[in-house]
């Protein structure tokens, strides 16, 4: 679909993209000699797809973490359930909010991108919501500090261990997700930002704050 | 067909060497880098595999030139039980990722399916890129370990923890060599998950006008799933590998357990489930099977339909076989756990369903084997490695009946019956599949056709040869033959020792042969016939386009609709033609449009 | 162009006889005029040397049919001497004395499944032999202190390998293993200077120059002892040794 | 070409089962109590998938052969029943096999994991290690003194790491490099590893079973003939894997009695 990668066009309203591959639809058959206007057809933008397959990635692989967690959790006598330290929930609030300032500017991009100049640029909140995931990463390192102060290493004991792996893990997915910001707003400025690009950023962004409270309450209750 | 010129003005093909040849974005090149990465992984694997079994065969008999392979490993070419070991680890774990998994899914996958489903490219060709590329550092990470000071690891594909996670105590490579396979391991996850991303959001969203996806081809659909069971299977390993990992240089204890004794001293590690480990990696390491098989049973239907001038009894019921195998594929892989000291009764619990996964696999031969009668069946090259295939699958596949009783596990476990089991199922089959493919494709990917008759040599001499070889691991099984020893000291193993003289005579003859399939590949791709644009007189997608190998675009700036399911064959088309192509509005007489 | 490769050939030359010169006198040093002699014995009764079954390897069986094994853990002679005992010069020695690196190279042996010598003394950096005499396949797997600055290893030696020649870079006391044959162990003793192992008999001798020493004597179960004792030309000076049993 | 195809399947189809049919490679003769069932279910299973597999073969080379090279302009052929009739054949056939299987394997698998050990099976706890089992017996206290894996010191063959001064139940245990037992009489064997994963397999014995690491695992059986046996490791535990093993020597009771007083004064 090398028409839409290399130069992808503007967002008109919400009109399917027509006469162009990648619309095949499920069971949207063509019949021989049939005549193609009759054909009913839209498909999904690639990326409006390809975010759930990532996020069901994800997903598998926090599975497969916290199988880990609950055999390891199981075999062993030496789990000593670790206190949280309270920065934490400090951070919880960060990306929660960090996820509501996304929310807030995907309107008025919208409509920014469809023409619809206002007072402010719309691109603000984005900033906002960069900084937010900046700050909820630089919090979680200040845990691992705060942790490391205690004498608690990744090697301590098994549950400091998966603490630091999950954290570590989880991080870097937000990491992943500040790129996918720094990316919507060049596209942003460059003014060929695709809707589907925001709305799969968006999604992703949302899916780090669910799986972040799922970790945080696999990490804080003692199974 | 719809003018897409505005379109089609929009994205020039690259210019500069690198972007078009090395950091292509574009999937055909990307696929030929695959295919090129897969020959060399093999050619690597199947050296070590001979080394092995001359040492097999001539246990303590120095191998002249070893030495300088490795000092340590083999000093005056002697070969050390550690060597063995390594080259046992390496062989593996080269040929099942990086050729039973690159050739046949991402190879021809990412060659074929877009092109399949009518689009110019994957939706992500940026991620496409880096899939291989990560793919090709993995590689190089993993033969890394031959250069490392203790070499390769000597844990097997299957990095049983704790041996591989305790560190070099525990033996020879388990320190450093360990490490970077864990690490080659991880990265391959990363960039296969990235293909699979590609393949799937290319099957769902990029079909042409037309091409439901029931009127994808069966190599198309076996790529889909493919990259289905990949997503689940690569996103658990890479977990696993991250804390074998950390287990090595974190000083962690995921899989290390308490009060370990290694040569005399009392590891530091506790607590760790050594179990944890094995449940990890076969519920990966079981769906990698099938990984590994159903690219091949795509391929196969779809070169053996073009062959019998005829569709498959049931287009869906393939469908639906392979997504059956897949779905079941991970409710099974307790079968590798049989008498590995879980419960006894998830033993049974694993039991039935590997038991049950029979009847797709059963189905999908009856199938094909059903198809051929009443077809007009033209035999060359890929249709011979095609039905070799499925005779190698149905060989290899009867033995499952064997493993997947916890009972009769209980002799078979971890015997030459298992290795004979896999390599038939699982490598040789696989590969047959991948023979197929280039026989049938080669002239679509080169604009030449391949030589037939050194095709045909190569297949007779495989084929028998494949028999030659795995055949015999059953046997050697049955008589209660343990796998990975470097040398037999056991009395009741003794008599089996001329059979494995026999076995290595024939892996060695028959690697020799594949030197003509390379020659053959080299040959016609400079000097071969020029191909026609449809030499089989084929109907899917990828030979409507206007040229072989196709335009940067694949289909020269135009868009196809697809009027037909994909195997419009024994048909009384126009100008007297038995095929009608998925593209041609014609009607068919005859015709087997399910719509 | 061919004049340097003239010059650089001169050099190396050169450089080689310069080398072979040195140690040529350092190994005069090291055959010094001084000696110190004496015994090794052990007081009390002997401890019971277990028997060692072997059944898992029939080859190594076959080698023990009329001679059984035993541990060599602690090895006394009918005249009461310690065997397997390690002596060197622990102070004293000056710079050049110590630096000294012997040309030959002790042989470390797998006979009959286990290991001759039992204890392998040796000088730091000296090169040691490790050699097979038995149609088994044997793994030599040493575990010294990685931070005495001595590297593990661990190497497989089947019929027919060629010897593993290599050396220790600091002093230590290192016990080595074969993990497939489990009960074999033995091991080498690093020291700096002239070293002796006594035998049955529990007899040695030191060849050091005249001046005042501290001698050690190292048995791997019993432990050390240090004697002061003053070397004059000529006349070797007497050091005996006794351990107690535990 | 086809034709020649076809018969070279058929002939490797039927040079693979001879050797089956000969029996010409078998395990060691079964010498357990429990083995019969194994066996008998192995070779039902043989007999299923040796007739699938030429079944299988045999019709795939029929076809090749009948149905390549055409004459021109014939029809294609449509297979009686079609898709249906094979998936139904596939679901009831092969189905029912492999359940009837799966349901007649579980009596096997019972025998041997379900039933407990009787009252009077006598224990013998077996260690393995890189690379050698040790076995220990209990002596005639009858109980095992606890290990301590700090203690273990193979240079002076305390293989189990006991305490044989602090702990009276260490003092009078027997340790032994071969493993022998009473014939007929069920064993308790009860398995630790001291290092990483290993596997206890005798083939005679129709046994084979994993050590797990911080795991102990316990298994029984009965040896109904006397004889010497090989016990072998099936796990892959490092480089002297392939000669890690240790005899197995079933005995008549009195035999036994006079071994086990043996081995006690060698301690």
């Amino acid at each position: 679909m090398a028409t839409t990668i290399h130069e992808p066009p503007q967002i008109k309203a919400f009109e399917p993209r027509s006469n162009n591959s990648g619309n095949g639809g499920w069971r949207n058959l063509v019949p021989a000699d049939g005549d193609l206007r009759d054909v009913k057809d839209y498909s999904p933008p690639p990326a409006s797809t390809a975010i759930w397959v990532g996020l069901f990635a994800i997903t598998m692989m926090f599975a497969a973490f916290t199988s880990a967690l609950i055999v390891r959790q199981g075999a062993s006598l030496d789990w000593q359930h670790l206190k949280l330290p309270p920065v934490l929930y400090l951070n919880t609030i960060l990306l929660l909010v960090s996820s509501i300032t996304l929310e807030m500017c995907r309107k008025p991009i919208a409509r920014y991108m469809g023409g619809v100049r206002s007072e402010h640029h719309p691109g603000l909140w984005l900033y906002v919501t960069l900084g937010l995931g900046l700050l909820f990463v630089a919090g979680q390192y200040v845990a691992w500090r705060q942790l490391i102060a205690k004498g608690l290493y990744i090697w301590t004991n098994p549950n400091s261990g998966f603490f630091y792996l999950l954290t570590a893990a989880h991080a870097l997915h937000v990491l992943g997700g500040l790129g996918g910001l720094v990316h919507v707003i060049r596209k942003l400025h460059a003014g060929v930002l695709r809707r589907s690009t925001l709305v799969a950023t968006a999604r992703y962004w949302h899916f780090m704050d669910l799986l972040w409270i799922y970790l945080l309450v696999l990490l804080w209750i003692k199974l | 067909m719809h003018d897409m010129s505005s379109h089609a003005a929009h994205h020039a093909p690259p210019t500069g060497f690198l972007r078009k040849h090395v950091f292509s974005l574009d999937h055909k090149v990307i696929g030929l880098q695959y295919y090129g990465l897969a020959l060399a992984a093999v050619i690597v694997g199947m050296v070590l595999s001979w080394v092995m079994r001359i040492h097999l065969g001539w246990t303590n008999v120095a191998i002249p030139g070893l030495q300088f392979l490795s000092k340590n490993g083999a000093p005056g070419g002697v070969m050390t039980p550690e060597y063995y070991l390594q080259l046992m680890t390496m062989h593996g774990t080269i040929m099942v990722f990086f050729v039973l998994t690159t050739a046949p899914f991402a190879a021809f996958g990412n060659y074929f399916l877009p092109i399949q489903v009518g689009a110019e490219d994957m939706p992500f060709p940026h991620f496409n890129m880096m899939s291989f590329w990560v793919t090709f550092v993995a590689f190089l990470t993993l033969c890394a370990a031959f250069f490392v000071s203790d070499g390769p690891p000597l844990s097997g594909w299957t990095a049983y923890a704790p041996l591989s996670a305790v560190g070099s105590v525990a033996g020879p490579g388990q320190g450093t060599g360990q490490v970077l396979w864990a690490a080659a391991i991880g990265i391959f996850c990363i960039g296969q998950l990235l293909g699979s991303l590609n393949f799937i959001t290319t099957t769902l969203d990029m079909r042409v006008k037309g091409l439901s996806l029931m009127r994808l081809p069966l190599s198309a659909w076996a790529w889909f799933i493919t990259s289905c069971m990949g997503l689940t299977a690569f996103a658990v390993l890479l977990p696993a590998g991250v804390m074998l990992i950390l287990d090595h240089v974190a000083g962690t204890s995921f899989f290390v357990p308490s009060n370990l004794v290694i040569n005399d001293q009392l590891q530091p590690h506790s607590g760790g489930s050594t179990l944890l480990w094995q449940h990890l990696f076969w519920f990966f390491g079981h769906p990698e099977v099938y990984i590994a098989i159903v690219p091949g049973m795509g391929i196969v239907s779809h070169v053996l339909i073009t062959n019998m001038r005829r569709p498959m009894l049931s287009h869906r019921t393939l469908i639906y076989s392979m997504g059956a195998l897949a779905v079941l594929s991970y409710m099974v892989y307790g079968h590798h756990m049989f008498v590995s000291g879980m419960n006894p009764a998830s033993s049974l619990a694993f039991s039935f369903p590997t038991l049950i996964i029979t009847i797709p696999s059963t189905i999908v031969v009856l199938i094909w084997i059903g198809s051929l009668y009443g077809s007009r069946l033209r035999i060359n090259s890929a249709s011979l490695f095609s039905l070799g295939f499925i005779s190698m699958f149905v060989s290899g596949g009867v033995s499952g009946f064997f493993l997947a009783q916890p009972s009769v596990d209980i002799m078979l476990h971890a015997t030459y019956f298992v290795v004979g089991h896999f390599h038939l199922v699982m490598a040789v089959a696989a590969i047959f599949g991948i023979f197929a493919g280039t026989y049938f494709w080669f002239p679509k990917m080169t604009g030449r056709m391949m030589n037939e008759s050194l095709g045909k040599v190569h297949f007779w001499l495989t084929f028998i040869g494949a028999y030659c070889i795995f055949m015999p691991f059953h046997y050697l099984g049955l008589a209660g033959n343990v796998r990975r020893y470097q040398g037999f000291v056991d009395d009741y193993l003794q008599p089996l020792i001329p059979l494995h003289k026999f076995i290595t005579v024939a892996a060695i003859a028959t690697g020799i042969v594949q030197f003509i399939f390379l020659y053959n590949l080299i040959h016609s791709r400079f000097w071969g016939e020029k191909a026609p644009l449809n030499p089989w007189e084929a109907t899917s997608l990828e030979w409507s386009t206007p040229s072989s190998p196709p335009p940067f675009d694949n289909f020269g700036g135009q868009h196809p609709v697809v009027y037909h399911d994909p195997y419009q064959y024994g048909v009384e088309a126009a100008d007297g033609k038995d095929y009608v192509m998925q593209t041609s509005p014609e009607q068919v007489k005859g015709g087997h449009d399910e719509a | 162009m061919k004049a340097r490769s003239k010059f650089v050939v001169m050099a190396l030359t050169l450089f080689l006889i310069a080398f072979g010169c040195l140690y040529a006198t350092r190994g005069v040093s090291a055959a010094a005029s001084g000696k110190i002699t004496g015994t090794v014995k052990f007081e009390g009764t002997p401890p019971h040397m277990k028997g060692i079954d072997m059944s898992k390897d029939p080859y190594c069986v076959k080698q023990h049919e009329n001679s059984p094994a035993k541990l060599e853990n602690v090895v006394v002679g009918s005249g009461g001497g310690l065997g397997n005992v390690v002596l060197y010069v622990s102070e004293g020695l000056s710079a050049a004395e110590s630096g000294a690196v012997p040309s030959e190279q002790p042989v470390f042996d797998q006979k009959g499944c286990m290991y001759t010598p039992h204890v392998l003394a040796m000088d730091a950096g000296q090169q040691f032999k490790v050699i097979t005499s038995d149609q088994t396949t044997h793994n030599i797997h040493p575990e010294p202190n990685p931070l005495a600055g001595n590297i593990p290893w661990n190497k497989s030696q089947p019929p027919g390998a060629p010897p593993i020649v290599t050396s220790w870079k600091a002093e230590e006391f290192i016990a080595v293993k074969c993990n497939i044959h489990p009960w074999m162990h033995g091991y080498f003793a690093v020291v700096k200077g002239p070293y002796a192992t006594t035998g049955e008999s529990g007899s040695y001798t030191l060849d050091v120059p005249p001046g005042n020493y501290t001698v050690t004597a190292w048995q791997e179960e019993l432990g050390k002892q240090t004697q002061k004792v003053t070397v004059t030309a000529g006349v070797p000076a007497k050091a005996d040794f006794s351990f107690k049993g535990k | 070409m086809a034709k020649l195809f076809a018969v070279t399947i058929v002939v490797i189809a039927i040079a693979s089962a001879i050797p089956i049919v000969l029996h010409t490679w078998v395990p060691p003769k079964d010498i357990s109590t429990h083995g019969a069932l194994i066996d008998e279910q192995t070779s039902d299973t043989m007999l299923e998938a040796g007739i699938s597999f030429l079944a299988a073969q045999f019709v795939l080379a029929f076809f090749i052969w009948k149905y390549s090279d055409p004459k021109p302009g014939a029809k294609i052929g449509y297979f009686p029943g079609g898709a249906k009739g094979l998936v139904l054949a596939a679901f009831l056939l092969v189905g029912t096999e492999v359940l009837a299987l799966g349901v007649f394997g579980v009596k096997a698998w019972d025998g041997l994991y379900f039933k407990p050990p009787a009252a009077d099976a006598l224990p013998v706890q077996v260690q393995a290690g890189q690379f050698a089992f040790y076995f220990r017996y209990p002596g005639p206290d009858g109980k095992f003194g606890p290990l301590h894996p700090d203690k273990i010191d193979e240079a002076s063959e305390n293989f189990f790491g006991l305490d044989t001064t602090n702990d009276p139940d260490s003092k009078d245990d027997i340790v032994t490099a071969e493993m022998a037992i009473p014939v007929n009489r069920e064993i308790h064997l009860l398995m630790h590893s001291k290092d990483v994963g290993h596997s206890f397999y005798v083939p005679a014995l129709r046994v084979q079973q994993d050590f797990v690491p911080g795991l102990d695992v316990s298994l029984h059986f009965t040896a109904t003939q006397t004889g010497k046996y090989e016990i072998v490791c099936t796990q892959l535990c490092g480089l002297g894997h392939y000669n890690m093993k240790a005899y197995l020597e079933v005995m008549t009771q009195s035999d036994y009695d006079n071994w086990i007083k043996q081995q006690a004064a060698l301690q």
